[in-house]
């Protein structure tokens, strides 16, 4: 349980509402169409094309989020062309940063 | 393998570099130096051994095995050394005052005496120890390696 | 371009830390040494040993040896690990 | 900044630090990083023991020492220690890059990368 | 029971590095004792750091010198400052001891078998010891110089242990830059310590933060450990060798890898709050910090999505996590100096950024664990070739959904527990910190949606029939984290009252820390 200014956060209250909401949602369920037959009423509907066979309709990793990588292409070619594997590019990067912040620091000034 | 005379001005010169090494390790409590110190004379014995005759003369003589033993014991003594003070605190200089290396020098300066430091002339040894088996075993893995021949386990 | 940023942030902190090294103490007149003057007064009579340097790493400073010693350990084994071979040996198999 | 011909002990680490630093960044040769590092590590250990001389000091052993005063003696142990430490480390990074090129054959840091994105 | 307590803390050190010594004699012997003495070790290594967790919650913090007459004499009799070596362990320091004695426990089980068929089995664990020893002398040392012995102890043994795998090149590059990374990083630190060490002769944290003005000197040296400690702990930009390490490791290394950057975190909030506390000036460096943060975690969430390595990807996250850690904290660190703001939400925003450290080690941990139970029976890395594993790797499946869950935010998990405290305090102090925060979580959840779907879902692939469920020893490393992660799910609150709040107060009261070097001296 924790406490906080806009509330609280109590997992153990959070679970017992959830299986609640469960058992309503199966109490519903159990409700519905009896003549549901299983097999050929949950096959995939492939339009008459033959059958693939087993693992090729398995969508491989580098096919996901296609879109998402198509919308930020620009982000993208300029972050990955950042990570060069270079050992001294990295060390370009920390010595860099170490100026950045010493100037900053030196611009703020004290307390 | 270099040639004769090489080996044999080695032969006769490494027990010199011993000699001082262990001068070095022994007297690290009152005159300049340590177990680092010494031990890194020593080694640099063992790396003109290395020169002086190949490789896989020198492993006959040493080997990672029982170079890894050596410098295993030698960091269990360091570190039992500074568990034994446990009885007050870890570190504590529990010889001092033992007739074991427990004599205190008269203040400022003077002539040194051997039997002083309490586990400090100890500690150098142990180090000393691991100096030597450790640096030597690096060196002869690696001039293995370069020749060809990797480490057993 | 990467020659020229890497040329600029080294100068740049190269400015800085020599600005740095300058505003210390001047070299050889230490501007506080409380605690190595108490430790070369006092290093004979609590080790007993006359080499000060020798008193620092053992006593005083210990810990820092024992993890000194536990560095060239570490690095020995990581030496010979690198450089073992990968055939398994016919006893331990 | 009105101390500066007492400095030169301290400048020159820090140059050193910088000459490093250049090697380090420019040198796409592994051994030479490697060498670079060396160098920033001699720079580092140079500033450490170059703050406890005391002017006129003598070491800090007692056995038959003239008198006067001496030199801080914490710094000499730190900078043994750290130079142990180098020595480990630079033992570790030579044989990884003996590994490196026996798998790719190369030591160029750009061209035994196998690894980027 | 007293006299244990006592000398816990050195004990807690001295003995893996003890049991690390004694390895390479006992594993020529047997390789049966060797695992038993290295479990066992660790097990009482974690029963003392949980006793001692406990003396410091009544006790406050613990104080011990090395060699001197006495435990608490912290300064020589009639003198002020301290010279010998001190170990101050508060509250901080023992939230990140329980977290490193938790991992590494789980990650030597799961070594057990993960690395049976390997050679060097011996120096291996040796090193796994080591590793351990340097991360707990980085937490409990109270000495900057030791401190800098420690890094370079846990460093060092990190790269040997990352490039364990020689007969792969990447594993030999992911190594040198590791320690190339940590040796450049570690010398800044000695260089910054020289600067210190230059002005104020002294070495101590808590003598220093009492003596320091936060001169020119000062400034760089500040710069030089804030930088250097970011680099060890993996913050954008100096992140890049963070993939390129953690994903070649053998995953439990990668698992106590994650620990270890958090240790460096632990030394960037140390050298921060403790070391130059109230003289710095909090605001600028708080916004570095924060700034550090939010680049961290979205770059490192945006470049963890389309990666195809399951360990790469995973290794992007671990960048992208500490990014939270670093806003929270970061953002109690700015408003530090205003006690009104401090008391509304900084002091919230810094508990939820420590509780993110339990959490994230203890997920990221897990789920590095299955990556490496994959790898185990799979043989690689690659998504692309992965597929359909949920059917023969039950139980592995079930703990990548909890880590995952965990990781992504999702309640009742325990990740969430510390997002929620996160987002509403940062909403506080500024509403589009807190907006960024809450997408990049979105986008954590995607992209393990899609490592799941990739790796364990789909119909079973031909390649893989012979795959079975990981060996006994996996499953109980992996079933240790998952253990706690379902334990700090269902009772936040009492991780947060009893091991969080105490961390944060210890961040934020510096007088307490340098009272327990200084008090004691007349």
């Amino acid at each position: 349980m924790i406490e906080s200014p806009s509330g609280f956060w109590g997992p153990v209250a959070w679970i017992i509402t959830a299986v609640v909401a469960l058992l309503i949602v199966h109490f519903i369920r159990r409700r519905g169409e009896k003549a549901h037959k299983n097999g050929v009423q949950s096959e995939t509907f492939l339009m008459g094309n033959p059958r693939l066979p087993e693992g090729e309709t398995h969508i491989r990793a580098h096919n996901i989020y296609w879109g998402f990588f198509e919308a930020l292409r620009k982000y993208y070619d300029h972050t990955v062309t950042a990570h060069t594997g270079i050992i001294n590019d990295y060390i370009v990067w920390f010595i860099a940063v170490i100026a950045i912040v010493i100037i900053i620091l030196f611009v703020a000034g004290g307390i | 393998m270099l040639s004769k005379i090489v080996r044999t001005v080695a032969n006769q010169l490494i027990l010199f570099i011993l000699v001082f090494g262990l001068y070095v390790i022994a007297h690290g409590h009152i005159t300049p130096g340590g177990g680092f110190q010494g031990g890194a004379v020593i080694v640099s014995g063992v790396v003109m051994l290395l020169v002086a005759f190949s490789s896989h003369e020198l492993k006959k003589s040493l080997r990672e095995r029982t170079l890894s033993i050596v410098e295993s014991s030698g960091a269990i003594i360091f570190a039992v050394l500074a568990f034994a003070g446990i009885g007050t605190v870890f570190f504590y200089n529990f010889l001092v005052g033992t007739p074991i290396f427990g004599g205190v020098p008269d203040p400022g300066p003077g002539p040194g005496n051997i039997w002083t430091g309490g586990v400090i002339p100890l500690m150098n040894f142990a180090v000393g120890l691991k100096v030597i088996a450790g640096l030597s075993a690096v060196v002869l893995a690696i001039a293995l390696f370069s020749s060809g021949e990797e480490v057993e386990e | 371009m990467r020659q020229v940023i890497g040329l600029i942030v080294l100068l740049v902190l190269v400015v800085f830390l020599v600005s740095g090294v300058l505003l210390i103490h001047p070299f050889g007149y230490p501007d506080a040494s409380d605690m190595d003057d108490y430790i070369i007064e006092n290093a004979q009579e609590e080790t007993g040993s006359n080499n000060v340097v020798a008193a620092v790493l053992f006593d005083y400073r210990g810990l820092d040896t024992l993890g000194e010693a536990t560095i060239l350990f570490t690095a020995v084994t990581g030496v010979l690990l690198l450089l073992r071979t990968l055939k398994r040996k016919e006893e331990s198999s | 900044m009105e101390h500066i011909p007492l400095n030169f002990p301290f400048l020159a680490a820090a140059l050193l630090v910088g000459i490093s630093f250049y090697i380090i960044i420019f040198k796409k040769n592994l051994i030479k990083l490697i060498m670079g590092i060396a160098m920033l590590a001699s720079g580092v250990n140079l500033f450490l023991v170059s703050l406890g001389y005391r002017a006129g000091g003598v070491a800090p052993i007692y056995t038959d020492v003239p008198e006067g005063p001496m030199v801080l003696s914490v710094p000499q142990a730190l900078t043994l220690t750290s130079i142990v430490i180098n020595v480990a480390v630079l033992a570790l990074m030579l044989t990884m890059v003996i590994r490196i090129y026996r798998h790719t054959g190369s030591l160029d840091s750009e061209k035994s990368r196998k690894m980027k994105g | 029971m007293d006299t244990l307590i006592t000398h816990s803390s050195i004990l807690i050190i001295a003995i893996p590095l003890l049991t690390a010594f004694l390895t390479p004699l006992i594993g020529m012997a047997s390789k049966k004792a060797r695992n038993t003495l290295l479990i066992v070790s660790l097990a009482f290594v974690a029963f003392l750091v949980f006793a001692l967790a406990r003396d410091i919650s009544i006790n406050g913090i613990h104080i011990y010198t090395l060699g001197a007459a006495s435990p608490d004499l912290t300064a020589p009799k009639g003198f002020i400052v301290p010279v010998r070596i001190i170990l101050e362990v508060d509250g901080m320091s023992i939230l990140m001891g329980i977290i490193w004695s938790i991992v590494s426990l789980a990650a030597a089980i799961f070594s057990l078998s993960h690395i049976a068929s390997e050679t060097g089995q011996n120096r291996f664990y040796t090193l796994l010891l080591l590793m351990v020893t340097g991360g707990f002398g980085m937490m409990f040392t109270g000495d900057l110089f030791n401190l800098f012995v420690f890094l370079e102890i846990a460093s060092i043994s990190g790269a040997a242990l990352i490039a364990f795998r020689t007969k792969f090149a990447d594993t030999q590059e992911g190594g040198f830059k590791y320690i190339v990374v940590s040796a450049i990083a570690s010398l800044m630190v000695l260089f910054a310590i020289g600067l210190l060490y230059a002005q104020y002769n002294l070495l101590n944290i808590g003598a220093l933060a009492q003596a320091i003005q936060y001169t020119t000197p000062d400034k760089i040296a500040l710069a030089l450990l804030v930088i250097a400690f970011a680099m060890k702990l993996g913050a954008i930009p100096l992140h890049m060798w963070v993939p390129d390490s953690y994903a070649v490791a053998p995953a439990g290394i990668s698992a106590m890898l994650v620990v270890s950057s958090q240790v460096s975190m632990y030394a960037l909030f140390r050298v921060c709050f403790t070391l130059f506390g109230v003289t710095l000036n909090m605001y600028t460096v708080g916004w570095i910090v924060i700034i550090l943060g939010m680049l961290s975690m979205f770059i490192g969430v945006t470049m963890a999505i389309p990666q195809t390595d399951i360990k790469r990807l995973m290794s992007y996250h671990a960048i992208s996590q500490s990014g939270y850690m670093l806003l929270g904290v970061g953002v109690g660190l700015a408003v530090l100096g205003d006690p009104n703001a401090l008391a509304t939400y900084g002091r919230e925003a810094m508990s939820g950024g420590i509780f993110h450290i339990i959490n994230h080690a203890m997920y990221k941990g897990l789920l590095f664990l299955t990556a490496g139970a994959l790898f185990y029976r799979v043989g690689h890395r690659d998504l692309n070739r992965m597929g359909g594993l949920g059917h023969k790797m039950k139980l592995t499946s079930i703990f990548f959904i909890i880590g995952a869950l965990s990781i992504a935010g999702i309640p009742p998990f325990n990740g969430f527990a510390s997002k929620f405290m996160i987002y509403e305090s940062v909403y506080q102090f500024n509403p589009i910190l807190s907006a960024i925060a809450m997408l990049v979580s979105l986008i954590t959840l995607a992209s393990f949606v899609k490592a799941f779907q990739s790796a364990f879902t789909g119909p079973p692939l031909p390649e893989y029939k012979e795959v079975k469920e990981a060996p006994k020893s996996m499953l109980i490393g992996m079933g240790i984290l998952a253990a706690a992660i379902v334990f700090f799910s269902v009772f936040p609150g009492l991780i947060v009252h009893h091991i969080v709040d105490p961390a944060t107060n210890a961040l934020i009261n510096q007088g307490a820390y340098v009272n327990g070097i200084m008090g004691g001296t007349p």
